[in-house]
């Protein structure tokens, strides 16, 4: 399959408002979380996730509740696409105890089993084998559920995704794996840090279906993704998708961002924000500004109270320092 | 009460485990349809179908990393690596994720697997394919790490690390493989983190594990013809430690020799010999001395690698120094 | 003198030397175009090319692989790891080739290459991001390790570490990057294997390195406060260790802590006290004892963080301890 | 390049009765291994190369002497082919301190500088960076050299075969990759272990020159070898191959190989021998029994002198224990 054989896709004006709705949220949480940490209200890494909602938020539609999604460190947009609120999001960045992962975890890692969010992991590329793990309990338990694993364009150069993908294809493992290449791993652009730029490619190497699509419109991805879920889930085997977006930030708090190429960051804030292709789509479909600015008050709103949600809820507990090591201590 | 190998026990304990709980399975490289380079799972495959008992390609980092994944989802991995000096090709996995699933996701996620292999030296295998490493494993919180030769242990405690909610780092012996042992024919559980005294005495403490128990028992012959009574402390889990037992010995025999296969610095020797000065400083009428590997890499060379290992004379020489002789 | 930053230290270190020997190249993740993740190769792009300051892919098992190859080919590389977190992924690289090299070609080939970066927690970076790992390096045989972080020291001792025919570990602090020292002027070598008195004392001796060094003179200041005068002796290397230097310190006070941030098991402080009881058994007036991390993966929150490092007040409280007071 | 466009060569007498000689000595010195271990004179692991010398021989053809050779622990066939002799090759068998590697290195473990063979690794996968490293150098000082890496099958699913390629193709290193193919790692058949057999697939991944092709045949070797090592040379960046071979022995001296197809060993020896494949080139060029049977007399005679040599050999000295973990101890 190559992009120009995924199926057409009908999403409806209630659908789409949805994921608006939820790609909004997330960046206004991190938008609030970017002023947090220059408060230092939030501590250590925090990276952020904006330009790339589009991704989390037509994957995410892609999937049943119970399909896993795992991820690596840049995961507030997943999080929040698959269900963990906002205020477990800006507490635990907050390192508070009513923190998605009760302060232990921070930006980097939160999880909950509720929702099938697996987290949220810092070693780049070595997530990629638990995402593959959990598609080999799918096919061990036979549930039919399908693992989405996202990675960036720098972690596909990890040889733990390597042999995550070497086996998923010899198992035929009912996954799904997404990087998500945002032009740069830190500093490092895609192409000084691999030949060949089209990571999906790597996909030719081991036998496994793969293609690239972009993936700036939430709809393209969400197309993208059934398909590929539906692949997955069939049991013809895995699949590995390379989801062209952009970050707008810095790779972390810390980065200036200095290596962007002129105009690149405006080229894509005008011509690829996936916000504003949705706003531009729910309008064809005859939203008024009215109804919009509605959703965008009512988004902003809700951001706002899990800030302060975050703020006013309390330190974790010291007496549970030795809680968070040994699930049998 | 049946003798069998040790290579036997470990089977009749996957193979139960298997049987009561539908979620254990056994990966590894070669375990099925070669019965295991070690012959440990042989006949599992004919029992468990390749569902369960799979063979792997040689990609040790991906397969540890999809057996966690596994335990994330509910089940539970038992993966073979075929000798824990191909572990550090998946050393990552295994501390960076398998250690700290449960802490990252606060509890959310629990990662109940065990890591399962031959650790140690065998014999002239060279510097890449001798070494033991359970100094590696045990300093990292979130690890749990057994570390046993005798049949009868080495099942009780496999069950017990197939049942346990965390990682567990499970190391066997290639040259005790085919050793024999009485185990008991019905079924039991040796609890994790529980040392055992394996021969009493009165002068000087052994502590110990895995085959170099046997070390000790010979030493303990040994030192008994020069009339030192030596107890042999056999510790059978490295992390956590049976301080309680430890300590104990060390405030009875007031003489403590640490024998441990493996690099000495910052190995599990260092480890026991620091905390019992600490618990049991007033009570020592010796420093606590350590039988290690010589600090070098380990030749092929037999009578090089003779040097190198411990051995039942320098336990004897560390003892009588200990005990004043 | 100048005064300089660490990160500075480190970067006149690594520029003189690749001024001096063509050999030498610097290579890993944004030590090139993005002057370094902590700024330590600032500006060497600029002089030396991307021949010579190489940026890498995300791989570091096999860019370490990479340098080991090319060290044995005569280079002389130094490999930066952005942090030794990211080190497990290498991590068989760096034991099972690099440490192995030598012994495996029996000569034939040596492997001159200092691995290098930050190691230890900054501050809320959570379990993956916060590990000491010394402890693990010093293991083995075939390893160097330094872990240092004043200016003048990690100067000097990177220019040995880059002269050293062997593989160097080479331990730096993320949060000691800009922190300020002297350092001399004119060029100068730190041998490899030398500790340091970095203040002197009578009643006890707190052995550490690297920015523990800092804790420790705080906790020194607040001793003196109460009439205990403690000795801060920096080891600079951990491997080999400086057993000399150690030995006469215990000997001369009788009672040592060890201040290592990192887990405890098994670590650095183990092998310190360990050599020490064993060495100095007479003249110990305490047990030697260890400040350590708190045997926990390391959480995010500040307030529990707190809890797990190492501190001027746990060190006061051992000192305190093995002073009798 | 796919095979079929691999240029034509010319191969006289003399170079092929050299390299005939050579894979018989090759042969015949393992058989004495063989014959050694089965008397514990050697101990350890000892993997056998026979069936499998037309690919070390036709390969270090199209090598300079000064271009580098590494290679995993099934080493005694490059290791002869490179350069280091029979008796060095036994004696560190024998455990030996005339030894290639004074009997610190047994059967794994061995190398030589002045050859320009670089051993000799156990860890499955590891050493392919070291020969990428090699690369690096060469690129790195101009010195025109090239270095040939062999990995099995099996190696190819490490994710250190992975990285090791993905940079030396980013930077287009002066490297030759040779995947020997012998059906097999350990018990586990190449369809066991990967989706796709034909390992040299795994260069389109990566992008990165590759091609499969049977290396039974000593010329055929040397003429792939030689395309793949020129276009290295030409600074065009590395190739990655698949030499399609066949080991008649177990896995090591221990395995009994049980797991073979009906027929496939037989199969083997018959129509893909190297020896015999090119004996019958070499008769064809009108070399007489006579002349190819005084050939086989000079190799066993050679092999058993090496033999003799290995068996009188001293043992090392035990005060050289602490000489071989640091250059300077
Ligand atoms: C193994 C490892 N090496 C290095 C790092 C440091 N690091 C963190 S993120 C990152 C860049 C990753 O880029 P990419 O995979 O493209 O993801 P993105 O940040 O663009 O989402 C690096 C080098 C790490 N965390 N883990
Ligand atoms: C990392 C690692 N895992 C496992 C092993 C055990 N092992 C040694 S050789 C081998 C098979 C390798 O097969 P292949 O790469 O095809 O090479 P061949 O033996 O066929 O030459 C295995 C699994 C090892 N040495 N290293
Ligand atoms: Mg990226
Ligand atoms: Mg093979």
């Amino acid at each position: 399959m190559a992009e120009a054989d995924v199926p057409a896709v009908e999403v409806g004006r209630e659908q789409l408002l949805e994921w608006y709705e939820k790609m909004a949220l997330i960046r206004r949480v991190e938008e609030l979380a970017a002023k947090a940490y220059t408060l230092r209200k939030i501590l250590g890494f925090c990276h952020l996730y904006i330009g790339q909602e589009a991704v989390a938020v037509g994957a995410v539609a892609a999937l049943n509740p119970d399909d896993q999604l795992i991820t690596a460190y840049r995961l507030h947009g997943h999080a929040i696409a698959k269900g963990i609120t906002p205020k477990a999001v800006l507490a635990e960045l907050f390192g508070k105890a009513t923190g998605a992962a009760h302060g232990v975890g921070g930006s980097m890692h939160m999880a909950s089993k509720a929702v099938e969010f697996w987290g949220g992991y810092g070693i780049v590329g070595a997530h990629v084998p638990l995402g593959a793990g959990a598609a080999f309990a799918n096919k061990y338990t036979g549930d039919g559920r399908v693992s989405m694993t996202f990675l960036g364009d720098g972690a596909a150069q990890q040889g733990a995704f390597y042999e995550a993908i070497c086996m998923a294809q010899l198992w035929r493992l009912p996954a799904v794996f997404v990087v998500e290449n945002n032009y740069y791993a830190m500093g490092t652009s895609v192409d000084r840090q691999s030949y060949l730029t089209d990571m999906s490619q790597r996909g030719a190497g081991v036998g496994m279906k793969h293609w690239q699509f972009e993936a700036f419109d939430v709809v393209d991805v969400y197309r993208n993704l059934k398909a590929a879920v539906d692949h997955a889930r069939s049991g013809e085997g895995p699949v590995l998708l390379e989801a062209v977006t952009y970050r707008y930030r810095g790779h972390s708090m810390s980065d200036p961002a200095k290596y962007r190429k002129d105009g690149e960051l405006e080229s894509h804030r005008k011509e690829h924000d996936g916000l504003k292709l949705a706003e531009m789509r729910l309008k064809e479909l005859g939203m008024t500004d009215d109804e919009l600015k509605a959703v965008v008050d009512r988004v902003k709103a809700e951001a706002q109270e899990a800030y302060d949600f975050a703020e006013q809820s309390p330190e974790p507990d010291p007496a549970k320092l030795y809680d968070y090591t040994y699930a049998e201590p | 009460m049946a003798e069998m190998q040790l290579r036997e026990a470990l089977r009749r304990a996957m193979t139960e485990e298997m049987r009561r709980d539908e979620r254990v399975f056994l990966m590894g490289e070669e375990v099925a349809y070669y019965d295991g380079a070690y012959k440990v799972s042989q006949g599992m495959l004919a029992e468990f179908g390749d569902r369960r008992i799979i063979d792997t390609p040689i990609a040790e980092n991906g397969f540890c990393g999809i057996g966690i994944g596994a335990a994330m989802a509910g089940l539970r991995p038992i993966i073979e690596l075929m000798t824990w000096n191909f572990s550090l090709v998946a050393f990552d996995q295994i501390i960076n994720s398998a250690a700290k699933v449960y802490n990252m996701t606060a509890g959310e996620f629990t990662c109940p697997i065990v890591f399962r292999g031959a650790n140690g030296a065998a014999e002239n295998l060279a510097s890449q394919h001798s070494q033991a490493l359970e100094s590696l494993y045990a300093h990292f919180p979130g690890l749990k790490v057994i570390s046993t030769s005798t049949p009868s242990d080495a099942y009780g405690l496999l069950k017990s690390a197939i049942r346990d909610p965390d990682p567990v780092i499970f190391m066997e012996s290639e040259l005790a493989y085919g050793l024999k042992g009485e185990v008991p024919d019905e079924e039991f559980l040796i609890p994790i983190g529980k040392g055992e005294i394996k021969r009493d005495g009165t002068d000087v403490t052994l502590v110990t594990w895995n085959k170099q128990v046997a070390t000790c028992h010979a030493a303990a012959d040994a030192l008994a013809k020069e009339g030192i009574s030596a107890r042999v402390l056999d510790l059978r889990t490295i992390r956590p430690l049976d301080e309680e037992l430890l300590f104990r010995c060390a405030l009875e025999t007031h003489r403590v020799v640490v024998v441990q296969e493996g690099f000495t610095f910052a190995g599990v020797g260092a480890e026991i010999a620091a905390r019992v000065q600490e618990a049991c400083f007033d009570a020592l009428d010796a420093p606590v001395l350590r039988v290690t590997n010589r600090d070098v890499n380990q030749p092929y060379a037999t009578n090089l690698e003779k040097l190198v290992m411990p051995s039942a004379q320098r336990v004897v020489e560390a003892a009588r120094a200990v005990c004043g002789r």
